[in-house]
């Protein structure tokens, strides 16, 4: 055991997959001896070479798609996009070849890669920096996407997405890379993907989130539960696909839902959440189910995007909406 | 240009060692009957509504059986959509293309040429597997190639771009032919491109590439050889231009006679692949009449027999959608193929 | 009046907007001599000439980014992308660039293009051509989309697309182009976006649906009625910015929800319509939000496609589940 | 390569018509000493966290000044994101560049040069645009030219390829000029692609592709000139490699000495755009110190005053986000709107 940042976690991850699969290779801009802009591939290229960690020339679009080749090879490519706001150029190799050249081919080719994206806002970065994505990613048949929120999820969930035989999206939180640490065992144990993870328990209201939201919505069940109100937290983890179970379960108990998400509201992911408890389990609401999310307007520069992002305040109010509701 | 036999099928160029073996000659000649024979079927059963949109190779033939000629078992092809020819050289079974073709997801599985691609759709976004197959091959170290054949209009395309620069990045054993056939639907060449050649656009990969008579399936396997060759020395990727033409239809939905000539199409029939080489091998002794009908025959009668194998192949299950989207069922995938297989029984 | 498929209503009302505004020009593959591959562009070239009607080379992110260029100049850039299947080579253009390029400039360049493309399956085509992407685009901020299911529409719709000061993604129901006919007149009257439309009124049940799915739709409260179940059918026809309001409306009058889409599932845009009636209308909910839609998988080849597409017997089948509930 | 002046400032090409007049080549210089002091009270205000990451131009003032001064003011400019020199130079305010990379969206709101584009950020992406507007003005009929500014790893984006392909199938008046770096972050021009030069990508489109010292501010405008004739004269799109050096780190995220040695930097110093011009003009006897210093003051003194102004603008109403995502707010994004305004003021 030893303290990880959410970064490191993930370096630790691909240096274990590297270490246990030789197949494993990583490529993207700058994943070589830069050692990526967050430093996720730091010391790889030192310790496996240029034969294993291979830095690309600029071209998202073929990132995914060379590593759809390497993939069907049987290599276990993890491609890294620098940044979500540049991996919009993947999705026409995403969905139109990663993932379907299983059921393209009836199994004969497979596409075991993952690609790998630091995602969400609130570093006060450049335009484009800043972008949440998944739920374009989680609409593509075929995909398996999985966003972690903490050190100890982002070694597991890693692990399992490499050594996954189908494509998984892998979107790292940004402003959690090093704002989050936490004890993490490499002992190479993966966490299973398609589990949400409840972080916290609570018989009066759940509150569902994933990435780096996670860390509001915490604070925010600590500020409901100073004024007696249990707010039951869940960790979303794998998107695609989504433990529908977990989420029911925690409704049918609470009645009250509020979800939390940084990517813009419409059509965001936590639309599909809602729309799921909408159809299965309406009796057991209590109230309208709430969603605190970004806006439907691009993420603003770094000078106000701190008014487009998601806070505690939003969440908690939205949690007493809930409780208020009769 | 690289050229071997003219229109006429008279020697031009210097005859390839391989070419000196007549049986080789020979079975080159047998796969563009072939091909053709399998064109012609399709397009008569895509008329009579059992074949889904076919695209027809009519006039190409010898740029994919070229190429896949001049491969290895163990290469690589990764093929565009009019490739059938190239694709039955492969080992790709005839019931098999009829399958794809009449939109049967089987038809990818190929019993032969395992590690083959299927068949790309979206045009010009193939090349960069075709660079990430050779990026293995040279990473595992072994002496093996891939083949990526796109059309004129797929240059246009940023995926082939980006992989032929990459290719010469890394310096891959990967092989871009184009089939230049004049025409992408009805966008021609020249509005394709300014670029004289698309040989050329080779140089700002700054990897080699040339030019050969895509009719000319001695010269189209020539090509590939040497560019083979190179890439299995490690010396790197190469780009090959095939000019030929599009003498059919873009497929059985598009009529050619709203944008092209007829007059244009009848000046190209003269330079067809078949012709010239049958009249080669009549000259050199090697074929007759007598051999011309048999192998028609025998081309048909394989053509002929897989379809009916075809036709009389039935649909998958509803289940099959869902068993191969990922390696294993998720559960909410499962309610899903619960919820088809009853609604597939007209219950609901 | 004259009856036209809505493939001629599109072509209608192209042929309208190019004679109303010279700024309006068109780009595409085919869209030139061969009229397009469904003939929507047809006979265009020959009336407004090459400097109007443009064949692109094939490469369709530069079919968008030029047409921002074009619109960034003052232009009515009409670009078309043979089939949705390969449209998201443009998301990475229409989400980084045309939906941003007012809000990045504070106004000072804007971006009034349409990207135009035929969309759905079940017309038996090739893999690839039978794409619903519409929930990808309705979720980019800065964006319009709009999907019509009848020739009236098709062109009302159009011509309002054409003429909107912003970037309008719309999406034409290749079932429909030449299933669907009606009386189209060809007045230049747009049809406002942003409005759903009733098609049929009814007290029971609302189904709310867009695109090519509308036929069954009615069809299924044709069935319904003959059972005397009212269904109200809606034509959601702009999905963004959505017209929650009439949807909220009939939901609180019928109390009942059937949604209906072809494309997968998961992240559908239907979610989003669950999600808002779950936030706003809980309470005149009197039955779980039904959705029956495409699966969670790539559409199948030709050959077993119909097992894809949502069908009149399940639309039937979760409104009478809906009505059963109790 | 074309160069008009050596690294020492002497003449080794021919001087072009504009640099006869002393006042030309001053305003070159004075822009580039301008652009160099913009750099480094950007830099000194992102380390004392009162800017946004910045993307410095050290040692590339010559690529983007000479370009934007090769341009007349109507033609429009489609920058990538370290052109802060030709944006100067067109007209772009201090202020507005301060306020651009302090994270306002109204340092894009140019008071100036209305029709250019604001920098781009998703590089390779830009490229189409120009040939867009390239297009318009052909369409138009107007004497005009897009000049589109990228840099050296933007050379393998799809978009790219896509973008100069169809400028020369349309033939339209854009000029493509590559801020060749030698650097795309880590990685360098010799990992980016197997070309000999990035000239040479103007091959595949089937266009004029020429090299240019970068580090030469008048060999760059007499060559971006050439092509802007070119254009407006109707003969076409041109692309142009500037050779230089990234003398300072990718951005001030960046730490360049993680991956490159700095002896490497310094044998690139004696090359950098001032020193040789600063030589040129003092041999000519048009510059001595007593100028030089005086330029230094008007430039910082422009600099610290806009940097002021800057600090002193009030950031943008939560409101203003939305004002803006359409011409028109539709009625969902209004109630958006109420609540990120009342969440702005604390409550919920
Ligand atoms: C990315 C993409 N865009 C458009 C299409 C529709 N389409 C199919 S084939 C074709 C023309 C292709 O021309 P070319 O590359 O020359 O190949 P050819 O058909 O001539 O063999 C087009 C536009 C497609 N399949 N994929
Ligand atoms: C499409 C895209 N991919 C990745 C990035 C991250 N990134 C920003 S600049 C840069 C390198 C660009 O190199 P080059 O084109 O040579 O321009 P330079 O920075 O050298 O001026 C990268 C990878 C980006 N901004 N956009
Ligand atoms: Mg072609
Ligand atoms: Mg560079």
């Amino acid at each position: 055991m030893s303290e990880l940042s959410l970064v490191q976690a993930v370096n630790a991850a691909l240096k274990r997959a590297m270490s246990e699969d030789a197949a494993v290779i990583i490529l993207g801009e700058d994943v070589g001896i830069d050692g990526g802009v967050f430093r996720a591939t730091e010391g790889l290229f030192k310790q496996f070479g240029e034969q294993r960690v291979l830095d690309t020339p600029l071209a998202e679009a073929s990132i995914a798609g060379v590593s759809i080749g390497l993939a069907a090879q049987g290599f276990r490519p993890v491609a890294e996009i620098q940044f979500t706001g540049f991996a919009y150029s993947c999705i026409d190799q995403m969905l139109n070849h990663a993932s379907r050249l299983r059921s393209r081919t009836r199994g004969r080719l497979t596409c075991p890669m993952v690609l790998r994206s630091p995602a969400g806002g609130g570093i006060k970065a450049p335009e484009h920096h800043s972008e949440s994505p998944e739920a374009m990613f989680a609409h593509i048949p075929g995909i398996k996407a999985v966003m972690p929120s903490s050190p100890a999820r982002a070694y597991g969930l890693l692990l399992s997405a490499i050594r996954d035989p189908d494509p998984v999206v892998f979107l790292e939180p940004t402003r959690l890379y090093r704002a989050a640490r936490g004890e993490v065992a490499d002992d190479g144990a993966g966490m299973p993907l398609g589990r949400c993870v409840t972080l916290r328990q609570g018989r009066e209201v759940t509150i569902v989130s994933w990435g780096a939201m996670i860390k509001e919505a915490l604070e925010a069940a600590e500020q409901l539960a100073a004024d007696n109100i249990e707010a039951e937290v869940i960790d979303v983890a794998t998107l695609k696909p989504l433990d529908t179970a977990t989420i029911l379960e925690s409704v049918g108990r609470t009645g009250r839902l509020v979800i939390v998400y940084e990517a813009p509201m419409s059509c965001g992911f936590g639309a599909e959440i809602a729309a799921r408890v909408a159809g299965r389990a309406i009796t057991s609401l209590l109230a309208p189910i709430e969603r605190v999310t970004g806006y439907d307007t691009m993420m603003p520069y770094l000078r106000t995007e701190a008014h487009y992002m998601p806070n505690t305040v939003a969440i908690v109010a939205a949690a007493r909406r809930s409780m208020a509701y009769a | 240009m690289n050229r071997v036999l003219d229109i006429d099928g008279k020697l031009v160029g210097t005859m390839p060692e391989f070419a000196c073996h007549p049986d080789e000659v020979l079975q080159l000649y047998r796969a563009l009957v072939l091909t053709r024979t399998f064109d012609a079927k399709s397009i008569a059963l895509q008329r009579t509504g059992r074949l889904g949109t076919y695209a027809s190779s009519l006039g190409q033939e010898a740029v994919s059986v070229g190429a896949a000629a001049a491969m290895r078992p163990d290469d690589v092809f990764v093929p565009s959509f009019r490739e059938h020819g190239g694709q039955l050289w492969r080992g790709v079974t005839l019931k098999e293309l009829f399958l794809y073709w009449g939109g049967d997801e089987r038809g990818n599985d190929f019993a032969g040429p395992r590690e083959d691609f299927p068949i790309c759709v979206p045009v010009g976004s193939h090349p960069p597997h075709a660079v990430g197959v050779a990026l293995a091959f040279r990473l595992r170290g072994e002496p093996r190639a891939s083949v990526c054949v796109l059309g004129d209009g797929a240059t246009s395309k940023g995926d082939f771009a980006e992989a032929l620069n990459m290719a010469g990045v890394w310096q891959v054993p990967a092989v871009f032919l184009i089939n230049s056939n004049a025409w992408a639907i009805s966008v021609p060449r020249a509005r394709q491109s300014a670029a004289e050649t698309l040989a050329q656009k080779a140089v700002a990969a700054g990897i080699p590439g040339e030019q050969v008579d895509g009719n000319d399936v001695i010269a189209v396997r020539a090509v590939t050889e040497r560019a083979l060759a190179r890439a299995r020395q490690g010396r790197g990727p190469s780009l090959i231009e095939a000019v030929c033409f599009r003498l059919c239809d873009h497929t059985t939905s598009d009529d050619a006679s709203r944008y092209r000539d007829d007059a244009e199409v009848s000046r190209h029939w003269p330079a067809e692949p078949l012709m010239r080489l049958r009249n080669f091998l009549t000259a050199a002794g090697h074929w007759d009449k007598a051999k011309e009908e048999a192998l028609l025959h025998e081309c048909s009668k394989a053509v002929e027999q897989a379809a009916e194998d075809y036709l009389a192949t039935p649909p998958q299950p509803v289940a099959a959608n869902f068993d191969y989207a990922y390696a294993e069922l998720p559960a909410e995938l499962a309610e899903q193929r619960e919820t088809a297989i009853v609604i597939a029984q007209g219950a609901a």
